[in-house]
């Protein structure tokens, strides 16, 4: 599988609330219903020791205690054809899913060393109860 | 309107949640609980890797920016209870601002002048300005420039022979 | 008019429900109200016998009974400047909308051949009454 | 600080609702709570007598009368690798933030002569309280 992006879910503008919690990477459901989930990642390059980047993608993955396999709820992937001085690429999901009582939603993303982790407000996750 | 909504006396903030004008908290500290009647608003200093560069009545702090270490930027001062952390470029690299405010910006390598006299050093912001004319003993060969002693006698194009004369000769024997 | 595409509604993530339902490429509000509508379409190309397209568009339409003509509600339209051996290209469109019962939505695409149909993370679009 | 869009309220597919109302180029909170707040913004180019831009950049603000600074809340930066006979970019933003009563929400952007403002459809901005 793709690397699974760690986020941050108390400091600065991030919050959990109504028992829709964050551990291991992922927000745990709380309550089986429809939910709105979204997602940003910015990537952003080049890095050094890293060849050129054909395309990013970030990915919207529940997983189930019961099933073995990640269900890939939302997928966002785009090919990059800029200059190689310095490029930015953020990819926006959201969608409405229905989730059971104990899902575990994630974000992957085709490479970690590609996204702009250092302002929160241009790589964000989260999830409502409709 | 809604500013004069609540006419709080000046330097006190309207604290909506308990209908009270309390003093703000000073800046590199948040509001734990605001104030009431008889006490005075509890502030608690920002957590690690948060900040508060005013005084406020705000319930948390703001987070951190990181520098973009991959992209070869550098601290300049690390984030503190009451400053966002700032960031530049390694050495060898400049600035490359993506908008006029150059909030967001790229740090790109600083270019080498090999054959050439450095006009105006790499700076924080601005790439190394090479001379336009090669540096004695090196000839221009396309936009490079060569040194004598690589040149050979068959490779020695006119322009080298301008340049490097006999001297590429000599120099081509030693080695 | 751009051509319209047609969903799933009932197979893999897809669903409807509280009456908004799907029927000849659209979603049928019923009942009038602000809603949240949102579309993702991923174009994807080269594909054989197709000239190099400069952009790609996406618009979600709402079509009354009352009224002859479409109501664009949401564009995104973006040129390419991808090489081409290959490229992808995501565009998300979501807003709120007042709707009225009977209002019929639906997604227009610049170019059908160049929709990536093949995964239901890809292109996706629904709505949702606040 | 960038340049602030400034928007119709209500006009064509524009509203308010709720006492969520605009004054000064921003959305007013009337009640505190968490909102989905979203925009976005279509830019293109080229402009005459404009230098080619490097990229193009969308920022959400939180604006509070007690704190001098603002608060930026979601941000979309992108690259620009377009030819130049003609390109369009949008950038879509959205996610959910916890507002106090009377703070303003707006949106900044790199450059405002390059936002596509003739189609409401293509460049808007909206919030619902969840």
């Amino acid at each position: 599988h793709m690397p699974i992006l760690q986020w941050e879910d108390k400091r600065g503008l991030a919050f959990t609330k109504n028992n829709l919690s964050y551990s291991s990477n992922a927000l745990v459901i709380p309550v089986s219903g429809d939910y709105y989930v979204y997602a940003q990642v910015t990537f952003r390059g080049p890095i050094e020791s890293h060849s050129k980047p054909v395309s990013v993608t970030e990915i919207i993955t529940k997983v189930t205690d019961s099933y073995p396999e990640p269900t890939q709820l939302l997928t966002g992937t785009k090919t990059l054809s800029e200059n190689w001085n310095g490029w930015f690429q953020p990819i926006y999901l959201g969608a409405v899913v229905s989730l059971e009582v104990g899902d575990k939603l994630m974000v992957n993303v085709s490479d970690i060393k590609l996204v702009d982790y250092t302002k929160e407000h241009k790589t964000f996750f989260g999830a409502f109860l409709l | 309107r809604h500013a004069t909504r609540h006419p709080c006396p000046a330097g006190m903030n309207w604290i909506e949640s308990t209908h009270q004008c309390c003093s703000p908290c000073p800046a590199g500290t948040y509001l734990h609980k605001p104030c009431t009647s008889h006490n005075k608003s509890d502030c608690r200093p920002c957590p690690i890797g948060t900040f508060r560069s005013q005084p406020n009545t705000f319930t948390k702090c703001q987070a951190c920016y990181e520098c973009d270490r991959q992209a070869f930027q550098s601290v300049l001062s690390n984030c503190s209870a009451t400053s966002n952390i700032a960031c530049g470029c390694e050495p060898g690299h400049f600035r490359v601002c993506l908008d006029k405010s150059c909030s967001e910006f790229s740090c790109q390598k600083c270019q080498l002048c090999t054959g050439r006299l450095v006009q105006r050093p790499c700076s924080e912001t601005q790439d190394t300005l090479c001379d336009s004319s090669c540096k004695p003993d090196f000839y221009t060969e396309g936009d490079e420039c060569r040194p004598c002693h690589m040149s050979t006698l068959n490779t020695c194009s006119k322009e080298c022979q301008q340049v490097c004369g006999s001297s590429s000769q000599d120099s081509g024997l030693e080695y």
